[in-house]
């Protein structure tokens, strides 16, 4: 058996790698994958509770589903964000849009 | 003769008794299991190019290969590949390396996955999961990976742009296609291949098998026709149109790397086919599984794997036949019919199927559902032919 | 069973790595492209707890839809084989900071007090139950995330078009 | 026609795309010289956004082989092999346009029997000549068997050129004041066995093409050259007669025998890849018919006019114009009364019909480019001449 810290910590790395990936990344594109990643992150350790913990009714697992979706929802709307900032500044480079800052 | 899983049983206590951890006999089941998928992948592959041949060649009124091998050309495919294993391998000089060398292998291992839920005949399946047929088309949509990833690393227009195009059929077809899948799955209350099969078993009034296929025939033709698409076959061939993008995704492959791709293409065409055969078509049910004068498993094994067969390659012949007379949709129109034409017709063919399954089993209901199905199918038909095409 | 223990580290690796190669990589399409491994990964990991039909759907919605959504926004905004010199932005190092605080404060967390947890020895057939659940406990969320959907899906189709 | 571009776009695209910073929404594809659709080694540059066509240009010139210069260099009888390799599926229509502009220079008649061969021959080419338009167009269009049957009926025609003057696709075989040698035996029977076959095939070709709803979906509606366009552009032959405007020089401005034969003016009047489709497909049927009653009419007698060896037209110009299988063929000539033309011009009709490409694809998506271009019929042999 696999003890359920191994899950933790590695749902611990992939998350904190794909928040330094949203802070750091200067594509836009790159900023939705590394929220995709933090998102998976979260799942795997729904899903390792779910597996884990005692009298389970699989919460951790229906509430998995409910991230994908919304994951799914939200890739939707970023992307389409992304094509109507690239439409508007011809870049996708989140710290080149910078009109609204003075 | 045992069933496949019996066997494996055998060899992993076997292993057990001379003190080996049971991932020995794992890995060992693994690659024999891989080699004969691969092998047959290869060699059916190599059948259905040149079979395609032929029937191109006499729709066409010609003949095909003729010559090497001797009888009607059977070689050609060999010859063909063994021409292409010796070509010089061709990086072009503003690829991505990496990505380019990655490409063939991604779709072909998709391609290959795909066989593991494969049921050929009774108890002869790799592993039959429980989630069988999700899993098959989940690791079937990884085939269009591959093909973005070779697109963009060709680092070619042509190739970029049948890429795109890929990418938006594919998922544009996947959707009514999850949803035809359905129905079969509802009526038979599971995703495991086998239980599928199994649920398809006997006759309705003692002459008509209880295939899915009845019942759910729009469903079939729903997913008869994404496949064609997930397969990118004519009319759906739009990623690789030679006369438009010249060959699409894979314009600067060439050699093994293009075997592998083509390879890839036919074994997934079988992986349609087997997908519809066994949702739809009863799988291996048939006639003669039970012979009296053969042993049970021997007349399972080799009926159930006939049968089996002969229905994959009929629709692989009809997907052929439909090749070599139909042209090819233009994008937009592709796109158009995904979405408005097969996605409510699956939404409908899955709430007919609900109502039906929840209200009770009256085949009038089912015959009343189908009426409908196909009235809404008709009608949306009849509008999308009769609407003026986008002009300018 | 250490053979387990062997598959979980292998598949943490690879998953490590490609989830590294996503956030650190220079070329955004590779990037998208390790992202894709790291999906196939975890799916792996979710077999390893007998989550296997979140783990097709993991591989069918992630892979099979988002990805290729990325894939194709990335080819749509990006020059074919462009290789921009700077992916990462001025705020690198102190990113790097609360980075490292953040994933040691997450491990102590995770390995402090849980660990010693352990679950039934194998988990039945989840797909049967996870379709009830939804249908009946979760009947509620379940309809306000397809509200979500149509909402996002609306967004969308008006964010995309072109006037 | 106002079409505006902000930079002139170099002959070297990658230039371009450096410059304009490509992106997939809006890029600069070439199309050929090698495509598999462009029908030879025409070059299509196609500014495209996404994969609707914003602009295209087309650039010609890659078989460019000084016809015209050279026929200035020899004398008339000599010119006729070269017009062979104007438009080489249609050799026959191309021998007809030449050695009718020089009889009319000279005011030449030729027998009666000589004048139904030519029509005989010409239709027949046009048969085949709209056959390989056919084919390909279905290629173009991902149908591959029609290109099959196509070849298998223009194989029959061909087989009735090699009977009459031994050669398969470069004939060479109009003269100067007739014909060089008279059908072969039981070519007439030959070639009436032909027609009553090739009717038989139409319907098989309606059966595959026409009647397929994903075929006429593809075609309708795409390429639409407006009427004005059309005579704006000068366009001929299929293409202006799709366009419902009635011209065909066998009608309009009738030459050699053509007034001797009923036969229609297939007209559709939709401006589209559809309508071309249709006017060439029921001009095959024509053509049928017209070779038909000719063959019934066919008299006997001499088949070459007596001609002086040394052909010297007096001086003066013309402009002769005959209906080839893609529109109006004109020959310019003048003639200082030397045995050469002072100056030989070409009308091609390919060429000015392909001229009109990019206000018909402007809107277009990329696949509707080869279906566009498919219907305009074009021979880079007579475009680049």
């Amino acid at each position: 058996m696999i003890p359920l810290s191994h899950f933790l910590i590695l749902g611990a790395i992939i998350f904190s790698l794909g928040v330094f990936g949203a802070l750091t990344r200067r594509n836009a594109i790159a900023i939705l994958m590394s929220i995709e990643l933090m998102l998976n992150a979260v799942n795997l350790n729904f899903i390792a509770f779910a597996r884990y913990l005692p009298r389970t009714l699989l919460q951790g697992q229906v509430f998995a589903i409910f991230v994908i979706t919304v994951a799914a929802a939200e890739a939707a709307v970023g992307l389409a964000i992304v094509l109507g900032l690239y439409r508007n500044f011809k870049t996708v480079n989140v710290d080149e849009i910078n009109l609204m800052k003075w | 003769m045992m069933t496949f899983a019996s066997l494996v049983e055998r060899l992993y206590a076997v292993t057990a008794a001379w003190g080996l951890p049971w991932i020995v006999p794992t890995l060992v089941v693994m690659t024999i299991v891989a080699a004969v998928i691969i092998g047959y992948i290869a060699v059916a592959a190599m059948f259905m190019i040149w079979w395609e041949r032929k029937i191109s060649a006499h729709i066409q009124v010609r003949f095909g290969p003729m010559r090497v091998g001797g009888w009607h050309g059977w070689a050609q495919s060999i010859a063909d590949g063994i021409k292409l294993l010796l070509k010089e391998d061709v990086i072009p000089a503003g690829a991505d390396k990496v990505v380019f060398v990655l490409a063939p292998m991604v779709v072909f291992a998709a391609a290959v996955a795909a066989y593991v839920t494969i049921p050929w005949a009774p108890g002869l399946i790799v592993r039959d999961l429980n989630i069988g047929i999700l899993y098959m088309v989940a690791i079937s949509s990884l085939v269009v990976v591959g093909i973005i990833m070779a697109g963009w690393s060709s680092n070619n227009k042509y190739s970029t742009l049948g890429a795109m195009r890929s990418a938006a059929q594919a998922v544009s077809y996947e959707v009514p296609l999850v949803l035809s899948l359905l129905g079969p799955v509802m009526i038979a209350g599971t995703m495991s291949m086998e239980k599928l099969v199994e649920a398809q078993g006997g006759y309705w009034f003692g002459l008509l098998p209880k295939w899915f296929v009845f019942p759910q025939i729009v469903a079939f033709l729903v997913y008869f026709t994404c496949s064609l698409a997930e397969c990118n076959r004519l009319p759906f061939d739009i990623p690789e149109a030679e006369s438009e993008l010249v060959a699409g995704f894979h314009v600067e492959y060439s050699g093994m790397r293009f075997a592998i791709f083509f390879l890839a293409e036919y074994a997934n065409m079988f992986v349609v086919a087997a997908i519809a055969t066994t949702m739809f078509l009863g799988g291996w049910q048939g006639p003669w599984l039970a012979l009296p004068g053969l042993p049970r498993e021997v007349a399972h094994g080799l009926f159930g794997l006939f049968w089996f067969l002969v229905k994959c390659y009929v629709l692989i012949f009809v997907m052929m036949w439909l090749r070599w007379t139909l042209a090819r949709m233009r994008v937009d129109q592709l796109m158009g019919f995904a979405w408005k034409v097969l996605l409510p017709i699956a939404f409908a063919n899955l709430i007919v199927t609900g109502l039906v399954l929840v209200l009770g089993r009256q085949a009038l209901l089912y015959v009343l559902g189908i009426a409908i199905v196909l009235l809404v199918a008709i009608v949306l038909a009849a509008r999308t032919a009769g609407r003026p095409v986008r002009v300018g | 069973m250490p053979v387990k223990l062997g598959i979980f580290y292998f598949l943490a690796a690879f998953t490590v790595w490609a989830a590294a190669v996503v956030v650190l990589g220079k070329n955004i399409v590779r990037a998208a492209v390790a992202l894709i491994f790291s999906f196939c990964g975890m799916a792996a990991l979710y077999v390893l707890l007998d989550a296997e039909f979140l783990a097709a759907v993991q591989v069918l919605i992630y892979v099979g839809g988002i990805t290729i959504l990325l894939l194709f926004a990335i080819m749509l905004t990006s020059r074919i084989s462009a290789k921009t010199a700077r992916v990462i932005n001025d705020q690198a190092f102190l990113s790097g900071i609360a980075v490292v605080g953040l994933v040691v404060g997450l491990i102590y967390v995770s390995t402090s007090g849980i660990a010693a947890i352990s679950g039934p020895p194998r988990l039945p057939e989840t797909a049967p139950f996870l379709g009830r659940a939804l249908l009946t406990t979760y009947a509620l969320p379940f309809e306000v995330v397809s509200v979500l959907l149509l909402a996002a899906m609306v967004g969308a189709i008006i964010l995309a078009r072109k006037e | 026609m106002e079409r505006e571009r902000e930079k002139p776009i170099p002959i070297g695209t990658t230039a371009v795309m450096e410059r304009t910073g490509e992106t997939m929404e809006e890029m600069y594809v070439n199309m050929g010289p090698q495509h598999p659709s462009t029908h030879g080694v025409l070059r299509l540059l196609l500014k495209l956004d996404g994969e609707y066509i914003v602009d295209c240009i087309p650039f010609i010139g890659y078989l460019h082989r000084c016809h015209e210069k050279i026929g200035e260099n020899r004398n008339y009888t000599q010119v006729i092999p070269y017009t062979d390799r104007l438009d080489y599926l249609a050799s026959m229509s191309m021998n007809f346009g030449y050695v009718l502009t020089v009889e009319r220079m000279l005011g030449q008649k030729i027998p009666e029997r000589a004048e139904y061969m030519r029509v005989i021959l010409a239709e027949l080419q046009r048969i085949a000549s709209h056959l390989i338009w056919l084919g390909t167009f279905g290629l173009d269009l991902g149908n591959f068997t029609i290109f099959m049957y196509c070849f298998r009926e223009r194989e029959m025609v061909l087989d009735l050129f090699e009977a009459v003057s031994g050669q398969r696709l470069n004939y060479s075989f109009y003269r100067i004041g007739g014909m060089p040698m008279d059908l072969p035996d039981a070519w007439v029977s030959d070639c009436k066995a032909f027609l009553d076959w090739f009717e038989q095939r139409l319907p098989e070709y309606d059966a595959i093409m026409t009647d397929n709803v994903l075929f006429q979906k593809r075609v309708q509606g795409i390429g639409v050259s407006d009427p004005q366009v059309a005579v704006d552009y000068a366009l001929s032959g299929p293409m202006i007669r799709a366009c419902g405007i009635k011209w065909d020089l066998r009608r309009s401005d009738p030459y050699s025998v053509y007034d001797r034969f009923e036969f229609e003016i297939p007209v559709f009047d939709t401006c589209d890849v559809w309508a071309r489709y249709m006017v060439r497909r029921r001009e095959m049927a024509e053509s049928a018919k017209i070779v038909r009653q000719a063959l019934a009419g066919l008299p006997a007698g001499e088949i070459m006019a007596k001609m002086p060896k040394n052909i010297k037209p007096p001086v003066g110009q013309i402009y002769c114009r005959t209906e080839s299988p893609r529109g109006e063929l004109g020959f310019y000539m003048i003639s200082d009364g030397s045995v050469k033309p002072y100056r030989y011009k070409v009308r091609s009709p390919a060429y000015v019909n392909l001229s009109a490409i990019s206000e018909m694809l402007k809107g277009c998506l990329v696949a509707d480019i080869v279906a566009v271009l498919g219907s305009v019929d074009i021979v880079l042999g007579e475009i680049d001449r």
